[in-house]
């Protein structure tokens, strides 16, 4: 039998558990289930969990470090052999909610764990090409050169400060446009508009970030860069260029409207009424109240929206690499190019150097400092949060 | 949006004294027709008590009285509600002009979730009633010292409003309308979590207001009616059964379903 | 916008109130009101400029994809001359195979040749290569398929329809004109005349392209060919796995963190931790899952399983902190009331707040899948991004076949030479937006059933 | 166990590959075989992990693979390598179709696009502004280059085959071997501008396509091919008087070209169905040979085909020689 | 973790009588020490009523008695708590069993934004206190029967607990809590927002609870405790001051303060 096949097999056993479970609560308690200790769902419940966890787990454990072959079906018989234990542990005083809450609370921890998980996992795969490039390039030069001229036959400037200045320059941009807008969106949404158009515009604004982003890299390139340079750049005498920082930023935050808009507006929705009356009733204007009494009580919600959206933007490829151009160059004028970490992370792990050059690795020592540096915004923002929270109720 | 500035029409001379103009106001929420066919003249300078078993229209009386039944989506009132002879339902009437002179303090106490100060502070604010900090600091004293609230809340201005007690979220609550000066008042059972104590000083402050304002008062107590009011009305099913002075509807009611629910008094 | 300018007097001075009239707007209030029109204003604005660039995008995406959906096909009959299928005249299937899909153009250059003289057709210029690349080269592997499943059909002459190539085809859409035909190395001004000809007779017919959505992707030499078959089948399986990890997995992350962990500087640093993750480049997550699930788990590359577990730890992020901003919105008086009557930690979550939340863990799983279902990045890493002209078959062993996946379509198509390619791209986005917007308009349609204020 | 071949690497070699595949499945009995870009060393580095059924068979190069790879392949069990050159990519400068002709040599365009240029003995900031500053003969148009960014295989051929030989031909290499020394020179001659007239390109074509489309007034570096598709809207450059062509690269007059590979992992022959007959079937006359369908999308067939053929039928591996 | 099966061992005879033994309760919120050393034995089978000024500690030392005080971060409860005779503060005791047995109706009305049927039918469904269907809708009835809300509900069960009136929603969380049949029943101001007919009624409910139950119900109005409570503590800054009998504590409070809280009587 295929582990495939154990599986479902195990789910059924599970599924026939349940049922088990739960009518010998019953006749136990003589079908009067007010003397059980707990709903006989919940010895079902009991009963189908003890049947399929162990079981599970030795199948996914099997699978993970190639266990062999009479593991699989050893998984049946634990599943079995759960099921038995568990049904005679089936009686009415038996605390069987407590005990199905103990299992759900560990599948939780287990769930919350696999966001360390995966954390521990993307800095164990970095670290390690991290040291080998820094075994073969300074780390002052890294850290600290404003120069970044990578070439095939060595001798590469790998300076990774034009790269964060640009990475900077083209979020702050990219949130000056979203948060704005999508903050204003969600207001309007929540607070104004009736149900009906909430229930269009919502949705309608969505679509803004299921649009993949090499369409609106080509948006850039083709119709916001020349734009902005035929209108604003070239006028103003600020470069001739078609793709700039301002021209990715603005696309960008388009982008990211929907992460502002749609998650803050949920929030928005959900402080209570009996705020907004509160403030109303002092005769405050809709959008006084909103400003100062709806806006704080939303706070570490819209905060987290906008965190989102900065991250995104920090983790956007296609767009800078369309709309921002891939040089890599410290300037204040918003109207060149530059380009952001994540682009040459991509860039260098799929070009055509050799890949056991510095050429290829820094984009392993770029991606472990970006971590690091966004890991240290988010605990500016946790604090922030923290120290200006309004706890409603 | 148009300026319209009628208005400085003549008010009838009979009506001076009448603050709110009530006739034929209907409210439904949705299907349910919550107020029927009242009609009611509010005084200037009084206090009106409305009393009534629960559920049976007061707060949303009430809360036509200064337009807050417009933030429920499915309420529709009906009528007319003459404010100094003006109607507040007119299309022209802009309803925060309305709330700053119609305060309200709801059945649910409902602070915000910032310091007690700020809460207090936040009407003045918005109306700008103070020229400077030393002033906001006085109206926001003055305004929790007559909500009976100052010797509590006085070390602790700038904690949360909503760590409060109840009885204290409610003064706080008080405060904060007060702290607006409006020309009306509306108390939808202001003292329901106070303590006899400071159930006394609000009734002390609603009889200090009505010097230069209008109060009314949702009450569940027909003592505190009978103590703070100087006219009454009587709430049913929606109906407003009786109304007049607040002496004659407490000894000599009219209507038989008034005086079932004042003999019934408990209290 | 706070203190001060023309204050009222405070009634707590004895003065009695101006009367004023509710219809005369005061100056401050005026102030107030203009302030207030303001700021809706920029509440109208902003979605008017979300809308707009909304509709601009779409606009251009359909401007640029629909003709995708058309392709033109040819009707001539087409003779299968022994000599040129059957070189050794014994009808051997296994000695036909010898003779390559190149081989068969010769068959529809006669077929063409044939139909223009019988038809009088007068073009100058009309070279051989004219006639060579008038049709697809998938008409070619078509024949060959045909003939090599029926032998019998050597020396017959059949009639069926022949897909024409890009050009041919672009001829009819607009994209390519008498004048850039006269440019364009790939064809000549003389296919373009003998294409409207053809046209004229009624024997070139643009219709719907079914095959785009359900035939595989074609190389380089024949992107009238290429369809999004795989690449559909990619991404429903991996957004299958994506909805059923991610979403549970979230919730049950930020369930546990926001109401049962106790809240110390480990649950801190996990809070931290995950909206970091949210800021990691998501190509950071392809080379996890290369290290992770093909090297050290051992899971075949290419395979929407490895693609769908790195799309799910992409959304989790996303999942997990919007369902925790919806789970703190949620008054703590409806925790208070449930647990007040002896609900469990664990019913009143599931049974009150998770209801409550469930608008915003909506919104969260939304963004997420959009989110994933866009991205190319991390498939790079782990082989993804790839041509792949097989069909998986149906999970769950498709989940371990190879495939693609519609935005790494996008990419590919983009990255191609030949501009057909282009207008391909922007049709398999209009696909994309479909599939999205199926994909969303059930959480729309419960977001909206869920949402109340309270 | 796996029944399709699995290909990764250079983009430039991609498109080959996937017409190769699909004339493969088309013609043998073979599963399709799946293919992959993300680079020459991404392909390589995949393919260097390893031997087994989660590894790559086929690794696509656009240049040779280097000694620090093949170090590392050897490092991880990959010692068969089997490479096989199956033709050359010419790289071609182009603008858009609307502007004026151009007739360039390395000179003019190192020239124009150095960072640095020598001007009476002494190194002087490269302040060209239009290409008839450069060249009186050629137009007189802003200068706007668009080059394949530094993770391209192109940019190294660009910067040997052009910049350093316009560098080399102008003697602005011996006037800076004489103001610094061999290495420094070497390093200034293939250092591009950094002010906006040369825009590093790290999309693919399509991009710099674009880039032309909306900046008319731009230059471009293609691949043969690439440009071939699209001629209606780009005008190429001669180069030394010579039009590229697949004729002209491969009979080497065009002067800028390059080889293009493949790396087959002979240990998985005999494991992985097809492989030894995908290899013989990408290299057989009728597919890379002139008037096969890779030369008629773009590739210029290596002339020495059969001697390539000979290699891949005998499973030659690399260092058996 | 081990069943830890609350209590079959046997009960000092003693304190048969004593439901709930508090010894030395302190609480803090945060810095704020809101409980000073209260110790009380509330009895079974009693109405305690707890009096005191607002803020003084009444709901703090009530959400105590069954836990709720867990819910709030800053809060900590240090001292003993014995529910027959079982520390309620002891690690292996299971919170949601100690709600079960002790029910709680909360100051502010907080229904869950579900149906009136639902939001009574919560608790005996979770707990499985009806064997099917009519055994629900009839506890359901009963209980808003109790909670004199029936009538006024009964064609609208099915909207929602949230579109009530103050008052009902009041009588709704009353109607929840006794729907679930705890052995102790904790009610925070359970009559603040209602009529004196509905007071009444709720009253009644109370001493017919009394029966089997013990209720322990924080209440401002003198009368009402002096009408429903055998038993009365009166609390002053987070002191127990005095505790007793009512008659007693109305008609000859030893401590000067409570004497001057309960003559300062209004109402
Ligand atoms: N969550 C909290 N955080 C901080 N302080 C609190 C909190 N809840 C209550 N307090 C404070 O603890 C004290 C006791 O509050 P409690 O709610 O027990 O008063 P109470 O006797 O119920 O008053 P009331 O009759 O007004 O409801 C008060 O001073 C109050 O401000
Ligand atoms: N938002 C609402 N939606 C639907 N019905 C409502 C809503 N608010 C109140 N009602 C109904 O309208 C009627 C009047 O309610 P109202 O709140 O005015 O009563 P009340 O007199 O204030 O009672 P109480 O003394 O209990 O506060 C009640 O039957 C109530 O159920
Ligand atoms: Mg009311
Ligand atoms: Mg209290």
């Amino acid at each position: 039998m295929s582990p495939f096949w154990i599986m479902i097999a195990t789910l059924a056993l599970a599924v026939l558990g349940y049922l088990l479970g739960r009518s010998r609560s019953i006749r136990l308690a003589g079908g009067d289930t007010r003397a059980l200790h707990s709903r006989p769902g919940y010895h079902g419940w009991n009963v189908a969990l003890f049947t399929a966890l162990p079981a599970l787990l030795l199948l996914a454990g099997a699978r993970l470090f190639h266990a062999p072959g009479w593991v699989a079906p050893a998984a049946l018989v634990l599943a079995l052999a759960g099921l038995g234990l568990s049904l005679s542990r089936t009686t009415p005083q038996f605390r069987a909610r407590n005990s199905v809450e103990r299992v759900i609370r560990g599948v939780l921890v287990v769930c919350a764990l696999i966001a360390i998980a995966t954390t521990l996992a993307i800095v164990l795969s970095l670290v390690f090409e991290s040291a080998r490039f820094f075994q073969m390039y300074p780390w002052q030069d890294f850290f600290f050169g404003t120069e970044w001229t990578p070439s095939f036959g060595g001798g590469s400037k790998l300076g990774m400060l034009p790269l964060l200045w640009g990475t900077l320059y083209i979020s702050l941009i990219a949130l000056l446009v979203a948060v704005p807008i999508g903050l204003y969106a969600a207001i309007y949404m929540s607070d104004y508009a009736s149900p009906r158009v909430r229930s269009v515009v919502k949705p309608a604004i969505e679509v803004l970030a299921g649009i993949p982003t090499i369409v609106y890299g080509l948006f850039a390139l083709v119709t916001v860069g020349p734009l902005l340079r035929d209108w604003i750049a070239q006028p103003l005498g600020l470069g001739s260029g078609g793709s700039s920082v301002m021209t990715a930023g603005v696309v960008m935050g388009m982008m990211l409207i929907p992460f502002v808009s749609s998650l803050s507006d949920d929030i928005i929705n959900a402080v209570p009424q009996s705020l907004r009356d509160g403030s109303l009733a002092m005769g405050s204007t809709h959008s006084e109240t909103i400003r100062q009494v709806v806006l704080p009580a939303a706070l570490p919600g819209i905060v987290g929206a906008i965190l989102l959206a900065a991250s995104r933007a920090i983790g956007e490829t296609m767009i800078v690499v369309l709309g921002a151009g891939a040089m890599a160059k410290i300037s204040p004028n918003p109207f060149e190019a530059m380009t952001t970490i994540t682009v040459k992370i991509v860039g260098q792990l799929t070009g055509d150097n050799d890949f056991a050059s510095p050429e290829t690795l820094v984009a392993f020592a770029l991606g472990l400092t970006l971590f690091v540096m966004t890991l240290g915004l988010n605990i500016l923002a946790l604090y922030i949060v923290r120290k200006y929270r309004e706890q409603y109720e | 949006m148009d300026d319209v500035r009628l208005a400085e029409r003549a008010v009838d001379t009979d009506a001076r004294d009448i603050k709110f103009q009530c006739r034929d106001v209907q409210v439904w929420y949705g299907e349910k027709h919550a107020i029927k066919d009242v009609s009611v003249d509010l005084l200037d300078k009084t206090v009106t008590a409305f009393i009534g078993p629960s559920g049976c229209g007061k707060s949303t009386f009430l809360r036509c009285l200064n337009r807050m039944n417009d933030t429920i989506g499915i309420a529709r009132v009906e009528g007319q509600m003459l404010l100094d002879g003006e109607n507040i339902y007119d299309r022209r009437v802009d309803p925060v002009q309305l709330r700053a002179r119609v305060g309200m303090v709801f059945q649910k106490p409902n602070p915000f979730p910032k310091s007690i100060y700020d809460n207090v502070a936040y009407g003045p604010r918005i109306h700008g009633l103070a020229r400077n900090r030393a002033e906001l600091d006085e109206i926001v004293e003055k305004a929790l010292r007559g909500a009976a609230l100052w010797n509590e809340v006085k070390d602790r201005l700038h904690e949360t409003g909503t760590g409060l007690s109840g009885g204290q979220q409610q003064r706080l609550c008080i405060a904060r309308a007060v702290a607006t000066a409006p020309e009306v008042l509306l108390m939808d059972e202001p003292c329901s979590a106070l303590d006899p104590i400071a159930t006394a000083q609000v009734e002390e402050l609603i009889d200090e207001l009505r010097a230069t304002f209008s109060v009314v008062i949702v009450t569940h107590s027909m003592q505190q009616a009978a103590r703070v009011s100087q006219k009454t009305a009587f709430f049913h099913l929606g109906n407003l059964v009786e109304y007049g002075d607040t002496d004659d509807i407490f000894t000599r009611p009219r209507d038989p379903r008034t005086e079932s629910y004042i003999s019934g008094r408990i209290g | 916008m706070t203190d001060a300018t023309t204050p009222r007097p405070h009634p707590a001075s004895p003065a009695a109130p101006v009367r004023r009239s509710l219809l005369i707007e005061d100056a401050r209030t005026k102030r107030r009101n203009a302030a207030e029109r303001r700021f809706r204003a920029y509440g109208v604005v902003a979605i008017g400029l979300a809308i707009a660039a909304l509709v601009f995008l779409l606009f251009t995406i359909f401007r640029d994809g629909s003709s995708a959906f058309f392709q033109t096909y040819a009707r001539i009959p087409v003779a299968i001359e022994a000599q040129v299928v059957d070189p050794a005249g014994n009808r051997d299937p296994a000695e036909m195979q010898k003779v390559l899909t190149m081989g068969y153009g010769k068959l529809l250059d006669n077929a063409l040749a044939a139909y223009v003289e019988e038809n009088g057709i007068q073009i100058e210029g009309l070279s051989e290569r004219d006639l060579s690349t008038f049709f697809s080269a998938q008409g070619r592997a078509d024949l060959r398929n045909a003939v090599l499943a029926d032998p019998a059909l050597v020396g017959t002459v059949i009639e069926a329809p022949v897909m024409t190539s890009s050009r041919v085809d672009g001829m009819f859409k607009g994209r390519v004109s008498r004048d850039s035909a006269a440019r364009d190395a790939k064809t000549s001004v003389a296919q373009y005349e003998l294409a409207m000809a053809m046209e004229k007779q009624g024997d070139l017919q643009t219709r719907f392209n079914w095959d785009f959505v359900t035939s595989t992707d074609s190389s380089d030499n024949r992107p009238e060919a290429a369809g999004l078959g795989v690449a559909i089948l990619g991404s429903l399986y991996m957004m299958l796995i994506v909805l059923v990890l991610s979403l549970p997995i979230g919730v049950a992350a930020s369930i546990y963190l926001e109401e049962f962990a106790p809240k110390n500087r480990l649950t801190d640093a996990i809070e931290v931790n995950i909206s970091n993750l949210a800021a990691v480049p998501s190509i950071v997550f392809g080379i996890l899952g290369l290290a992770v699930f093909v090297n050290f788990v051992g899971l075949p590359r290419s395979a929407p399983i490895v693609g769908g577990l790195v799309l799910t730890l992409l959304t989790l992020p996303t999942i997990i902190i919007s369902t925790r901003a919806a789970l703190k919105a949620v008054p703590p008086s409806i925790r208070d009331a449930a647990l007040g009557v002896g609900a469990s930690r664990m019913q009143t979550m599931f049974h009150h707040v998770l209801p409550l939340a469930m608008p915003g863990i909506l919104t969260g799983t939304i963004l997420g899948l959009a989110h994933a279902l866009g991205e190319t990045a991390p498939l790079l890493l782990i082989g993804m991004v790839a041509f792949v002209t097989t069909y998986p078959s149906a999970p769950p062993e498709g989940f371990l076949d190879p495939a693609s996946a519609l935005p790494v379509q996008v990419y590919n198509w983009t990255q191609r030479a030949d501009p057909a390619f282009f207008e391909r791209a922007s049709g398999a986005i209009i696909v994309l937006l479909a599939f999205l917007l199926a994909m969303n308009l059930l959480a729309i349609y419960l977001r909206r059933k869920f949402e109340r204020r309270w | 166990a796996r029944d399709q071949i699995q290909v990764a690497g250079s983009s430039t070699v991609l498109p080959y590959a996937t017409i190769v595949a699909e004339a493969f499945a088309e013609n043998m009995d073979f599963t399709a075989p799946v293919v992959e870009g993300g680079g020459t060393g991404a392909g390589l580095k995949q393919f260097c992990a390893g031997v087994g059924e989660n590894t790559i068979d086929v690794a696509n190069a656009s240049r040779k693979i280097k000694d620090a790879e093949l170090a590392e392949c050897r490092a991880n069990g990959v010692n068969n390598i089997m490479e096989v050159q199956f033709g050359y990519d010419g790289i071609v400068f182009a603008s858009s179709i609307d502007g004026p002709d151009f007739a360039l040599t390395p000179q003019d365009v190192y020239r124009a696009l150095a960072a640095q240029v020598v001007v009476d003995g002494k190194l002087v900031p490269n302040t060209a502004a239009t290409w008839a500053d450069v060249n009186p003969a050629l137009p007189a148009q802003e200068i706007t280059a668009y080059v394949p960014g530094t993770k391209h295989g192109t940019r190294e051929v660009f910067e040997e085959k052009v910049m350093a030989a316009g560098c080399e031909a102008s003697g602005a290499h011996e006037a800076l071997v004489g103001l610094t020394d061999e290495d420094k020179a070497d390093e200034a001659c293939v250092a591009m501008r950094t002010d906006g007239r040369s825009v590093d390109i790290d999309g693919d074509y399509t991009e710099t396509l674009a880039r032309i489309g909306s900046n008319p007034g731009g230059l471009g570096v293609f691949g043969l091919s690439f440009y071939e598709n699209n001629t209606d809207k780009l005008k190429v450059a001669t180069i030394n008087g010579v039009a590229p062509s697949v004729e002209t690269v491969a009979s080497g007059e065009y002067p800028v070209s390059r080889p293009l590979f493949f790396y087959v992992k002979k240990d998985h022959i005999g494991t992985i169905p097809g492989l030894k007959e995908y290899a013989e079937f990408f290299v057989t006359d009728a597919i890379a040979g002139s008037g096969g369908p890779l030369a008629e999308y773009g590739l210029v067939p290596d002339p020495e085909l059969a001697n390539v053929q000979q290699v891949v039928s005998a499973e030659t591996v690399l260092g058996a020689n």
